[in-house]
Order: C-alpha cells, then sequence, then structure tokens
C-alpha cells in the first residue's frame, strides 16, 4: 500500500443552512478495493459522495484524485479523471432509448463523426449481459420498473472503465438474485483495479463485498477497519451509537374481528382477481418478485390507482373505489413505496405534510385550527422523527425520517387499516427496528395492517400471515407457522416465481436459476 | 364556399376585389361597413383579410389574393414603405393595386391611393390646442406606436404648427400605443412629473385624449385635450367640452373612396394618382352632424354613402360628408 | 426528545438559525431593491415622493394586482395562465355591452363581466386537470380563443358610449381611497390569509410541490387545480371590470400583454415556475416594483423603448440576485 | 430472469413492440389531422389546394419555421425561448440599419442582422446556464430589451429607403422554389439529422431529461444549452432578416408574437414542455397545420377575430388528442 490512493477526501466540512453535515471528514479509496460506508440515515454519506463528485462544493476539505489537489472539483473534469456515481437518486432518461442512456456522454462515433447507432445497440446488449437481463436495448427508459432502471444505471456506471466508482445504495430497489449479479460486477470491477465505495443499508452486503468498512456518524468517521477486524454488531454500534435489540420480538395476538376485506377487486377489465382480509390487529404480508403486481393491489385498494370492479369493505362498510380521500375518511391509510414521488411534499414542512391528510378535522369553514400543530407534534414525537421543530422542511430530513414522518401522519387519525408499501427502503437498521416498533404498537392497538415487502426477513419477522403474489394476484398463503419453518424464504420465492412444487428439495432448480 | 370557388370568372357582371387591412381596429371596422355599403350597391364581391399587425402576413396575403386571380387589391397597409415585391408580383399578374390610409412607397407599382392627409389632421389639432392656450403654455403629446405611419405623420404635423408657437413647450411626448387604459397611466405619471405647470394634452387619436381627460378627472384637474378620429366617444367628448376638438378621419368615408376609385379603374374610367382625405375638424359647433353620421344615424348615412362617395370622386372633396 | 432535536457539537453553532436569517434577508433583498428603485427616483424628482404620485402607482397596480395573485395561485401549482390578458378584453367587453344594452343594470354588468371571467378559467381548469394538457398550451389556446370572442363581442369594434354611472365604479373613493386601490388590498388580505391560513391553500402548495404525494393524501387534485383556474379567471374577469370601468370604454385588446408582466411580478417575487414555492405578499412586492419603474420612469422622461430595454434588464437581474441568494443559502 | 423482463400475462403481449405502434400512430395522428384540414379546405374552396397557394403556405412558413426550429430544441432541453419576436425585430432592425448605410454590402447585413441574434441567443444562455434564472425569466427580460433595443435602433421610427437588392435575397427563385423554403427545407434537414444523428442531439434531450444525470455522464450541460439558446437567437436573426429582406422595410415591431406561435407548433408537434421529448419533423407538422389553417381560413374570408377563436380551439383539442393518445399508449 506504497502507492498513491485513487481517490482521497481530506477534512471535509460541509453545512446546509448553518446545519454541519460533514465535519471533518477524511477517508481514501484505493485501486482494486471496495470500502463500506454505512451510517444513519442523514449521517452524510450521499452527501460526502456528491462532493467527491463535484456535485455539491464542500465549505472546506480537499479532494485529491491519484495525488493531484483538485481546486474546484465539477462532474465533468472528475468524469475525465475516471471518477463517476451511481446516485441513490434514480436518475435515467426516461424518454431516451436504453441504449441512449447507456452511451450519453460517451457516444459511439463513426467515421464521419455521426453517431455510431448500431454499434451503440450491439455494445449495450453486451453491457446488459454482464447482468443476464434480456433488455431490448431498444426500449423507453421511462417503461421501465424501478428494477430495471437501477440495473440499467449500473451497467451505465460500471462499463465505461472507470477508475473510482461512488455507488450509493445500488442495491436499494433490486431483488436479492440482481444484488448477487451486482456483487459479482463488483468483484469483477475490483480485480480490475478498480477503487470503489459502496454504501447499503443491508448488512449482509458489507461482509459480502468489502475489503474495508467506514462508519460515518453525525458527519465524523467512527471506525475505519478492515472488514475482517469489525464484527456486525460492532458496525451496527459504531453507526448507532447503541446496541440494537432484536428486529422481531413476537407479536401480540391476533384480534378476532375482520376489519378490512377486499372482494373481486379487477385493476382492468380482464385482469387476476385479488382478494383478501385482514383482522384487527393482524399484520398481513405480501409478498412476491419484483414486479408481481403488489403496488399495484395495494394503490388500488386505497384509489390511487384505477380498479374497474370490486369491493372493499372496512368494518363491514363499504370504502367507495377510486377515492383516496373517502379511503382516508373511512379510515384508510397508506404508505407508499415511493416516499420523495409519492408520499412527501418536500417543499412544505413536517406541520403540513403531516396534516394534510386530515385537514378535514384540522378546519372549521376551511380555516386551519390551531390544535393541528399539537396533533401533528405529538405524532411526530411518538416515533421520534429527528428535526429541529416541526416547521421544518421535510425535503431536508434524512430517508429514514422522511419515512417516520410518511408513518407518522397516519396516527394523528382514527386510522383503523395501515397499507404500507415497502416501508423500510433505504432506512437505516436503527430506524428500522423503530418502525417495526411503531408496526406492531399500531397493529396490537387494534389496526389491521398489510404489509408490502421485498425483505425477506422482514416479511417473515414481523407479519402474522404471507400471501403470495403473482401476476398480480395471490397464489398461496402461508401461515405464522410456516414462516416460522426453516425453508421459509425458499418457498416464498418459489411460489412468487412460479415453480408450482409446494414440497421441499429441488435444489437443482436453484442453481439452474442463478446460472 | 363553393360559390365563390365555381363562379370566379367574368360570368357574373360584378367584380372581384381583394382587401387586406392592418387589423381589425375599430376604424377598419366602420370602414368595412362603408366598403360593404358600396360594394352592396354596385355589385362588387369583397375578399376581406386581416394582417393582424404583421407585415409578413399582410405580405402572404397578398400573394393570396394574386392567387385567387381578383380584379384588384386594395392594401389598408401594416407598415409604410413594405410589400415591394408583392407589389411587383401583382403587376407581373396584371392587377391593379390601391393603398388605402397608408402609402407604399413604390409609387409606380400602385395604380392610385386614398391617404389621410395625416400631417395635416397634426397640424389642425395643434393650431387648436395653440388657440385655446392662446398661444402660450406647456403641454404634453400622447403618440400613435412609435414608427406606424400616422403616429409619424401627425407628429410632423404637431411640430410643424408648434415652430410658430415658440412660447408653447413641450414638457414631455412618448407614446400610448393608441390605447385609453395605457394613456391614463402615462397622462397620470406626467401629470405627478409637471403638477401645475401643465397646461394641455394633444393626443393623436380620440382614444389616447379620452384617457387623458380620464387621469384628469382622477387629479381633480380640467385642462384642454384635443383628439383625432372622430370616434363615438370622443365625438361625445367634443359635445360635451372634454375635448376641444377633433378631427373626423371617417373610416367608412375614407374606405369606400377606395374601394370606388379601385371600382372605377377596373371599369375604364381616369384615376387620379392620389386621393387625399382632409380630415374635417371637429368643434362644438359642428359636432351634431358628425354624431348622426357616425353614431345615431349611421345606417341611414350608409344608404347614401354610394351615391355620396359618386359625388365626391367627381368633386374632389373626398371627406365630405354632406 | 431533546437530545433528537439538538445535534451534537451544538457549540460550533451560532444560536440564531443561520438559515432563517438568510432566508429574511432573501426576502428583504427584493424589499430592499424596491426601496433603492424609490429611494433614486425620490433623489432624482421632487415629484416622485408625493402623496398624489404614490396614489398613481397604488391605481395603476389595482387591476393588474389582481390577476397577478390569481397568477400566483396557478403558479404555485405548478401552473400557467396566458389567458389572462385576453380574459381581461372579454370580460371588458361582455360588461360593456351589457351595460350599453341595460344602461341602468350594473349588477348585471358587473356579475356577467366576471362570470365570464369564472367561466374561462373553468374551461382551463377543466382542461388541464381532467383532459391533461399541459396550462402553457390549454391557455394559451384560451388567449387566441378569448382574445377573439372579445372582438366577436364588439363585431371587432370597441364599445363605445358606456353610460357615466359605468365609470363610478372604479372611480368613487372611500375614505380618500379609490375603489380599486381597496379591492386590491382587500385581495390582498383575502388571498394571504387564504395561501396561509386555509386548508384550500395548502392544498394548493402540495399540489405544486408534489402533485401525486397531494393526491395519496387524499387531496382532490383535481378540484383544487380547476378551483385554482377559476379563481385567475374570476379575477382577471374583475380586473377587466375595473380597468373598463376605469376608461369608461370597451376596446377589445384591453389587458393584451398583461399575462407577461402578471408573470414576471409573481416570478420577482420569488415564486418558482415549477411550483410549491412563493407567496402572495412575494407577488405584491413585485408588482409594486414593476409598477414603480414604469411610473418613475416616466416621470423621469426616458423614452418608452429606453423604459423596455431598462426594465427588461433590471427584472433580470432581481431574478439573477434572487437565484444567487437563494442558492448561497441552501447548497 | 425471465421473470423481470417480461411482465405478467405474457402471453397477451404481441410479438412486436406494440408501443412503437401506436407511437406511429400517434405521430400520424398529426399527419392525419393535418390531411383532414387539408382536403376540408380544398373541399371549400377550389382555390386552396393549387401549385400558386402552396408555394404562398410555404413561404409564408418559412421565416416562421427558423423560429420554430430553434424553438424545438431550447424546448427539448426543458427551457422555452420567449424572446425570438424581439429579436427578429432587433435583428431586421439591424439588418435595414446598415443595408441603408452601406447600399452595396448585402453580406455585412446579413451579418450583422444574423450576428445581433446570435448575441442575444448568447445572453439568454448564459443566464440560462450560468446564472440559473428560469429561462422563462431570462427570455421574457430579453422580449423586452431586445424589443426597446429595435425601436432604439431606428430612433423609435421604422427604417425606410431599403435598397432593392436587400429584397432579392428573399425574393429569388432556384429552380422554381423560393429562397426562404429552400432556407427552411435545408434547415429542416440540417436540424433533423443532427438531433438524430450526432452526438449534440442526443445530449440536448439528454440535459432535457435529466440535467444532473446528464452532468454526471460528462456532458458539459452548461455548453449545451448555452449553445441550444445561441441557435435558437441565430435562427431568430436569419428569420429576421428573410421577414425584412421579404417585404423589404425594416419594421420595429416586426415578429411580435411570433414566440407563442413558435412554441405552439412545436408543442402541437408532440413535444413535452417539461423537455427531453420532442422532434424536428413534429414542430415541422405543427408549423404546416397552423400555416395551413391561416391561410385556409383567409381564402374561406372566415373574420379575423373568428379565426382566432377556431385556431385557439383547434390547437387546444389538437394537443388533447395527442394527449390521450399518448396516455393511453402508455397505461
Ligand atoms: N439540500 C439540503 N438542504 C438541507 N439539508 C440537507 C440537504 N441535503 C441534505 N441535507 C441534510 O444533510 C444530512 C445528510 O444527508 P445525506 O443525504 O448525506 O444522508 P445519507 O447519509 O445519505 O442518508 P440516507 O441513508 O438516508 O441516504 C441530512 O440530515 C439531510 O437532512
Ligand atoms: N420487468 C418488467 N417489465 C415490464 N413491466 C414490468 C416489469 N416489472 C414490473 N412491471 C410492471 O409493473 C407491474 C407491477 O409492478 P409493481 O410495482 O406493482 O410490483 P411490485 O410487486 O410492487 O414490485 P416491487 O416489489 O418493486 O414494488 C406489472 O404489472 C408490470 O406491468
Ligand atoms: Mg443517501
Ligand atoms: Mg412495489
Amino acid at each position: 500500500m506504497t502507492t498513491v490512493p485513487a481517490l482521497e477526501v481530506r477534512d471535509l466540512v460541509k453545512g446546509f443552512g448553518g446545519v454541519p453535515v460533514l465535519r471533518g471528514l477524511s477517508f481514501e479509496l484505493r485501486a482494486g478495493r471496495v470500502v463500506a460506508l454505512v451510517g444513519e440515515n442523514g449521517a452524510g454519506k450521499s452527501t460526502a459522495m456528491k462532493i467527491a463528485t463535484g456535485q455539491l462544493r464542500a465549505d472546506s476539505g480537499q479532494v485529491y484524485v491519484a495525488g493531484e489537489l483538485l481546486s474546484q472539483p465539477d462532474p465533468m473534469q472528475l468524469r475525465k479523471l475516471g471518477v463517476t456515481i451511481i446516485p441513490q437518486e434514480l436518475a435515467p432518461y426516461p424518454d431516451l432509448t436504453v441504449y441512449e442512456n447507456l452511451f450519453v456522454g460517451r457516444e459511439l462515433r463513426t467515421r464521419l463523426g455521426t453517431l455510431d447507432r448500431r454499434e451503440m445497440v450491439a455494445e449495450a446488449r453486451k453491457m446488459l449481459a454482464v447482468f443476464d437481463v434480456d433488455i431490448d436495448p431498444h426500449l423507453r427508459m421511462g417503461r421501465m420498473s424501478v428494477a430495471l432502471t437501477q440495473i440499467v444505471e449500473i451497467a451505465k456506471a460500471t462499463t465505461w472503465g472507470a477508475k473510482v466508482l461512488f455507488l450509493d445504495e445500488p442495491s436499494s430497489s433490486i431483488p436479492e438474485r440482481e444484488v448477487a449479479r451486482l456483487h459479482a460486477v463488483v468483484r469483477k470491477l475490483r480485480d480490475h483495479g478498480v477503487a470503489m465505495l459502496y454504501t447499503t443499508h443491508r448488512m449482509e452486503e458489507i461482509k459480502a463485498l468489502a475489503d474495508q468498512i467506514v462508519v460515518l456518524r453525525d458527519g465524523q468517521l467512527v471506525m475505519d477497519v478492515p472488514i475482517d477486524d469489525a464484527t456486525e454488531d460492532e458496525i451496527v454500534k459504531a453507526m448507532i451509537g447503541r446496541e440494537l435489540g432484536t428486529l422481531f420480538p413476537r407479536t401480540a395476538p391476533v384480534l378476532p374481528e375482520v376489519a378490512y376485506e377486499v372482494r373481486g377487486l379487477r385493476l382492468s377489465r380482464n385482469g387476476p382477481q385479488v382478494d383478501l382480509s385482514v383482522r384487527r390487529g393482524e399484520i398481513l404480508g405480501l409478498g412476491g418478485l419484483v414486479g408481481a403486481g403488489r403496488t399495484e393491489i395495494v394503490e388500488a385498494m386505497f384509489g390511487i390507482r384505477r380498479s374497474v370492479e370490486g369491493n372493499v369493505e372496512l368494518d363491514g362498510k363499504r370504502v367507495p373505489r377510486n377515492a383516496p380521500a373517502a379511503a382516508i375518511r373511512a379510515g384508510v391509510a397508506f404508505v407508499p413505496e415511493d416516499r420523495k414521488g409519492a408520499g412527501l411534499v418536500l417543499t412544505r414542512s413536517i406541520l403540513d405534510n403531516g396534516s394534510l391528510p386530515h385537514l378535514r378535522s384540522f378546519t372549521t369553514a376551511g380555516w386551519l385550527l390551531p390544535r393541528r400543530r399539537k396533533a401533528v407534534e405529538e405524532a411526530t414525537k411518538a416515533v421520534s422523527v429527528r428535526c429541529r421543530s416541526i416547521d421544518q422542511l421535510v425535503g431536508t430530513l434524512s430517508g429514514g425520517n422522511q419515512q417516520k414522518v410518511v408513518l407518522s401522519r397516519w396516527l394523528i387519525h382514527n386510522t383503523k387499516v395501515l397499507l404500507l408499501d415497502e416501508p423500510t427502503r433505504g432506512v437505516d437498521v436503527g430506524a428500522r427496528g423503530e418502525i417495526y416498533d411503531i408496526i406492531r404498537d399500531l397493529a396490537s392497538s387494534g389496526l389491521a395492517v398489510i404489509l408490502v415487502s421485498s425483505d425477506m426477513p422482514e416479511l417473515i419477522g414481523l407479519t402474522h400471515r404471507v400471501l403470495v403474489v403473482r401476476a398480480g394476484a395471490a397464489v398461496a398463503e402461508l401461515s405464522r407457522e410456516e414462516l416460522d419453518r426453516e425453508d421459509a424464504p425458499e418457498r416464498i420465492f418459489r411460489l412468487a416465481s412460479g415453480q408450482t412444487d409446494l414440497g421441499g428439495v429441488p435444489q437443482s432448480a436453484r442453481t439452474k436459476e442463478s446460472q | 364556399g363553393d360559390e365563390n370557388a365555381n363562379n370566379d370568372g367574368e360570368g357574373g357582371s360584378g367584380i372581384r376585389v381583394g382587401v387586406t387591412v392592418y387589423d381589425m381596429s375599430s376604424f377598419i371596422t366602420q370602414g368595412q361597413e362603408g366598403m360593404e355599403a358600396y360594394a352592396d350597391a354596385n355589385d362588387i364581391e369583397l375578399l376581406w383579410n386581416s394582417a393582424g399587425n404583421d407585415v409578413a402576413t399582410q405580405a402572404s396575403q397578398v400573394e393570396q389574393l394574386i392567387n385567387q386571380d381578383v380584379d384588384a387589391i386594395i392594401i389598408v397597409p401594416v407598415q409604410a414603405d413594405s410589400l415591394s415585391p408583392q407589389l411587383q408580383a401583382a403587376k407581373d399578374a396584371d392587377i391593379p393595386v390601391f393603398a388605402v390610409n397608408t402609402t407604399l412607397t413604390n409609387e409606380d407599382l400602385i395604380t392610385s391611393s386614398v391617404l389621410p392627409d395625416d400631417v395635416a389632421a397634426g397640424a389642425q389639432e395643434m393650431e387648436m390646442m395653440a388657440e385655446a392656450l392662446g398661444g402660450k403654455g406647456n403641454i404634453v403629446i400622447l403618440q400613435g406606436p412609435l414608427g406606424s405611419s400616422p403616429e409619424l405623420d401627425r407628429t410632423e404635423g404637431i411640430e410643424s404648427v408648434l415652430a410658430d408657437y415658440p412660447d408653447i413647450k413641450v414638457l414631455a411626448k412618448d407614446t400610448a400605443n393608441w390605447k385609453r387604459d395605457e394613456a391614463v397611466n402615462k397622462v397620470k405619471n406626467w401629470i405627478s412629473s409637471f403638477g401645475d405647470e401643465l397646461d394641455g394634452v394633444v393626443a393623436e387619436n380620440d382614444d389616447m385624449g379620452l384617457g387623458a381627460v380620464q387621469a384628469m378627472s382622477e387629479a381633480g384637474i380640467s385642462l384642454p385635450v384635443v383628439g383625432i378620429d372622430g370616434i363615438e366617444d370622443g365625438l361625445a367628448a367634443v359635445a360635451n367640452g372634454d375635448f376641444i376638438g377633433s378631427s373626423l378621419q371617417h373610416g367608412r368615408v375614407e374606405l369606400a373612396a377606395g374601394l370606388a376609385v379601385a371600382q372605377k379603374f377596373i371599369a375604364g374610367d381616369d384615376v387620379e394618382k392620389t386621393y387625399t382625405y382632409v380630415m374635417p375638424p371637429i368643434s362644438p359647433d359642428n359636432v351634431e352632424q358628425y354624431q348622426k353620421n357616425v353614431v345615431t344615424e349611421k345606417d341611414a348615412f350608409l344608404a347614401t354613402l354610394a351615391d355620396l362617395i359618386e359625388k365626391n370622386l367627381a368633386s374632389g372633396d373626398i371627406a365630405n360628408e354632406e | 426528545m431533546s437530545e433528537l432535536t439538538t445535534p451534537p457539537n451544538s457549540a460550533a453553532r451560532p444560536r440564531w438559525d443561520r438559515s432563517r436569517i438568510e432566508e429574511l434577508l432573501i426576502r428583504n433583498a427584493m424589499v430592499i431593491v424596491l426601496l433603492l428603485v424609490m429611494a433614486y427616483f425620490s433623489y432624482e424628482s421632487a415629484r416622485f415622493a408625493t402623496v398624489p404620485n404614490m396614489r398613481t402607482i397604488l391605481i395603476a397596480a389595482a387591476p393588474f394586482a389582481l390577476v397577478a395573485f390569481g397568477q400566483t395561485l396557478v403558479i404555485l401549482t405548478g401552473g400557467i395562465d396566458l389567458s389572462v390578458g385576453s380574459v381581461i378584453a372579454v370580460s371588458a367587453m361582455t360588461g360593456a355591452k351589457v351595460i350599453v344594452e341595460n344602461p341602468d343594470k350594473l349588477w348585471l354588468a358587473v356579475t356577467a363581466g366576471v362570470g365570464v371571467g369564472l367561466l374561462a378559467g373553468l374551461v382551463n381548469g377543466l382542461i388541464v386537470s381532467y383532459l391533461n394538457v399541459a396550462p402553457f398550451v390549454a391557455t394559451l389556446g384560451m388567449l387566441t380563443a378569448a382574445s377573439g370572442a372579445a372582438y366577436v363581442i364588439g363585431g371587432g369594434a370597441p364599445i363605445n358610449g358606456l353610460p357615466s354611472n359605468y365609470g363610478k365604479m372604479a372611480n368613487t373613493e372611500i375614505l380618500g381611497v379609490q375603489a380599486p386601490v381597496i379591492v386590491m388590498l382587500v385581495g390582498f388580505l383575502i388571498l394571504a390569509a387564504v395561501m396561509k391560513r386555509t386548508a384550500f391553500g395548502l392544498r394548493i402548495y402540495a399540489v405544486g410541490g408534489n402533485r401525486t404525494a397531494a393526491e395519496v393524501a387524499g387531496v382532490n387534485t383535481r378540484r383544487t387545480l380547476t378551483a385554482v383556474y377559476l379563481l385567475s379567471g374570476g379575477l382577471a374577469g374583475a380586473s377587466g371590470i375595473i380597468l373598463s370601468s376605469r376608461v369608461i370604454s370597451g376596446p377589445p385588446n384591453l389587458g393584451s400583454g398583461y399575462e407577461l408582466d402578471a408573470i414576471a411580478a409573481v416570478v420577482i417575487g420569488g415564486a418558482s415556475l415549477l411550483g410549491g414555492r412563493g407567496t402572495i405578499w412575494g407577488t405584491f412586492l413585485g408588482l409594486l416594483l414593476i409598477q414603480t419603474l414604469n411610473n418613475g420612469l416616466d416621470i423621469l422622461l426616458v423614452p418608452a423603448y429606453w423604459q423596455a430595454v431598462i426594465s427588461g434588464v433590471l427584472i433580470v437581474s432581481a431574478v439573477a440576485v434572487d437565484m444567487w441568494a437563494t442558492r448561497r443559502s441552501s447548497t
């Protein structure tokens, strides 16, 4: 290790509006090594990456690339020096095709200087083949699911010969098997001498991938050691400053009354039909592969996605379809999977966001009442949102805290059913535990909860019952006893991918699948 | 639709005249009534186009009219000194062109023109003002849209008279784009600026003059105001003393005269190169008659218009309304 | 909670909240620009800083203010209303037509004029929210169509000969303040209160900030959008009535070009054309700046075309400074 | 892997890509609308479908087309250029001024006129990309300022007495086609090729689709933006020269209002005002539709104000249909 680091940052200091985010952060990345960067939501990971790739300017501190000090780093300059990033917020060009997305900024040209589209398409096929996905490069990017978009983004950043690569939660929205392929790619790049900084909230990834681990807490480095020198517990403790209790203690018992019932719900004339019912106090999980249609189902139940027929009942009373406002009034609450896109108005305060679904009960003749503030204050306190005051803009909160705000607003009201779609995506372990506690507390107070999750431990650990969804319809149900068995993840996966064999064994199917 | 398309030859006794006007202003709307009255009386088919104040659109419209093989084209130009390529094309197609209201410089390409004497109108209103002020005082001038030919000519007329009155001082002049609401604010700002120093407002049209009247009433003062055009509200203002006077530019008469000249030419009569419409002065004494012609009894006036125009062309006083 | 709400190392952090002070400064930046402009004009001309001249500025600002307030709401939803200029014209023509035909029915003329504005706004709103046509296009179409309609009403000409009672409306004074100015101030107070203190105001911000999120939170975004365009149309209608009452005439090109000035006022006032950010107060400042410039440059006898050059440059500069200040405070 | 790349119910999914066919249909939708409009006019008047009249439509479209092409690029980046109308005026005035003072230096007049357009575009581009002023505001400021400047050049009056050689440019024919039409067609071919076949074109789409991503991908977004506004300004300058040469006159209000028509053409052509989506070909169709309407309604002797109403309604309808088709195809 006598060579100069591929990239090094020293004493980065950065604040937003007077609030410090990074306080003298230093780390280095070396060729052929993967450094895992972990920390709570809001610890400053993305901020550090954005500074190192020139998207943000630090208040003070230095960035060195291959030993050279950059005076005013900007994305173009860093790009020329071989530094690039897969950003946390995916950034496709929705109206361009997949291959165009892959080649913007490094277009292949013919001898005449015009675009060589044929060559780009051919290259794109090769780039995507690495991930074993069969995407037509001519497809428009905007038509791709989040998972496929993320894979294209990864292909975009990993295949042009970057020397330093920042990956900001690249695995946050792709399914496990694609994560494995991503890891293979990362290892290959490492073997080719690329230096990488990799952020994730999934503990198992860190051990599987990293050579070195850097832990960030409140903008400062609290740990920077080779991966073998730290146990998982030590890492978590360094991150959140305390021991983490068990994530999934036993859930409370279910009450006998059926609270929420969906009968014959169809999203399109010939589409599959959805039937389910949840009892009070019950947490019902919806499992399935990405694209199985779980999001569509809960969105339709809540009313923001059109359904064409069916019946939704709450406590025996019919809830109108295609009318979110009516659903809210009836006591249905919905936490969407995409909190920035669909959950929050980032330009408004916690107060406004917290009260938005319940304005009816906070107004007389349209005028807002002072009790709104008290109600929101209490709700945010109950989930310990970390903020300066409830007047702080939601857009300036970290991911986990934003998620808590989305959850907290349903504590204010007479919520009877809680629909949760990937409630912990991108949330750090500490906050995740807190969110699980909240969900459990809500259920034990008599709410019915439907939880859509692609996180297997969460799905299995938190629920009373799991429905496996495939192609927009529930294909199987697993009881608590079945979930407690060792092979539960395996079974859910097999059901979800349509391998009808319900028994144990076929190891061969698994190996074949991962080839 | 179909009728025009199929009977376009000289099968009927009538002629087809294409018209392109700068825009549908109130002056042009009056003019259209006049032209239509004359056309009805003389079995003329009018192809009416409005250019929305865009020279390029007007150029296209002239070309369209040439394509349609009309017997004559009457242009009420957006812009003086424009359209020469289109005029050349009309000449090549043997279609006579007549300019009304504003000149088109390329004289040899135009058969004849009917033009108001805007310079004289400007001079006329300035004389009225000078007289009201006793040859001495401070005025402001509200101009038309800068660079439009009536603005240029009326300003020229005003200035020519001012040269004779060294004791009349122009405190300010600027455009209010022919608009009443713009003029109110402009004049109010000038009242702020000059206070009691101001003695009178010369407006290059009635609308702006009426804006000035409103501005003064808001400021609680009353000073002589003069306009041009003789629109309905302007005539009323002369009648009730808000204006000291105005000059009548009667669109019905002026545009109908243009059409009459075109018809004569097609019929093979000799026409003069230029007919000048000299705007009659409007004063409290004669305003009543003009109010009849322009407003209260305009239908009766239109009924007699064709004959009046014939008479005027013969006499040469094309602005005459008796 | 308290240990959670205070970040560690709070010694390094000043007691007062820097971002708030900067925000205050940014907001004041426009006040300061306005004061500087006023100071300059006062210095250049003793005629500027007088009571009658301030009245002149205010009454010129009034009809324009109503339109700008409506535009603010539209822009807050992330939309734009290009049609207001023509809606002014069509409302004024309607009011004028009605009063000429029913000289004693003032209320009918006012109702009809404002009603036409509301109708135009409603059509805009429905097209935008139900047919998903981009607001720019929908209201551009309305701009063209309503302008045509204004001419159709007058048969291509202005409507003259309005009875004098029609002019009374805009030319009355109450306690020494002209009626349009009172309408402007009342409108300002009501709308500022609506935006700050009502559910409707909050919904407007929410729709502009994130339409999907607003929908998920149970906001009927289509109704909110429609209401906002409706309001903008109605305010433009009221503005048309005030303008035509002030000049006691119905010109079919009344208000043409107001849309761009109104948008400029809103943007100068700190609103974002992407929606979600802006205030009625900011718009008020923006329009005062525009009107003060118009007035002061007239008083200094700057020719109209130089006024255009100066306004153009000043407005872009003001916004550039504002952008710079905002960026500084947020990165 | 197949479950990732194939949506469920894949049996119902046809082999050919449905989106492409629908996209083709959508594109053709506007062609079909255009053909319907033409058929209607041909049916109503035998004067419409004639060679001379088609020539008239094309030559009227030419100067407008250049502006609309430039506007397309700007809109593709997610911006807007409101200043083109005034830039036309200021370029025309500059060209006229130069040719009057140097009657034999045609090249100088053309260079100066186009140069002024490029300069205005450059200023727009720099303000937008470096000062981060919203394009709407930056170019609105330029609209005002350049319009003022056009009057300043003429001292408040049009420039008269242009030598006839100045008119030759726009009024020459090459192989029976008027020069401006050739310029339009060449411009169309070049720009369509640039957008489809060069990295610059792709980067314009990328900047409009997602500016941050483009930056991270190493695209110099500021340079791209500046270049686009520069081009738009230059094309407006060329358009100003063509227009003033066509009528051999230098009016200071030339081109006023063209910006809105140009934007309408772009949007009718299927572009999104949010950027990233649109084509030069679409714009070409859009402007042909507008010009055909103008021409046909004139030929049918529809009064100007009814023309406005009809165009407004038709344009919004066309876009609404387009939106509906697009939505259908993407859900
Ligand atoms: N534009 C901004 N304005 C104000 N505060 C900001 C801004 N961007 C980030 N912050 C704050 O900076 C802190 C660090 O944010 P950052 O995105 O770096 O966190 P992170 O470690 O990436 O978290 P996560 O795991 O949720 O992605 C957070 O507290 C956030 O609220
Ligand atoms: N790979 C894909 N290709 C095409 N369409 C897809 C793909 N993945 C998902 N979709 C579309 O999305 C719909 C379901 O997506 P949805 O987001 O509801 O699934 P999900 O089970 O909630 O997945 P996630 O776990 O990502 O939230 C499918 O009906 C399908 O039309
Ligand atoms: Mg982050
Ligand atoms: Mg989902």
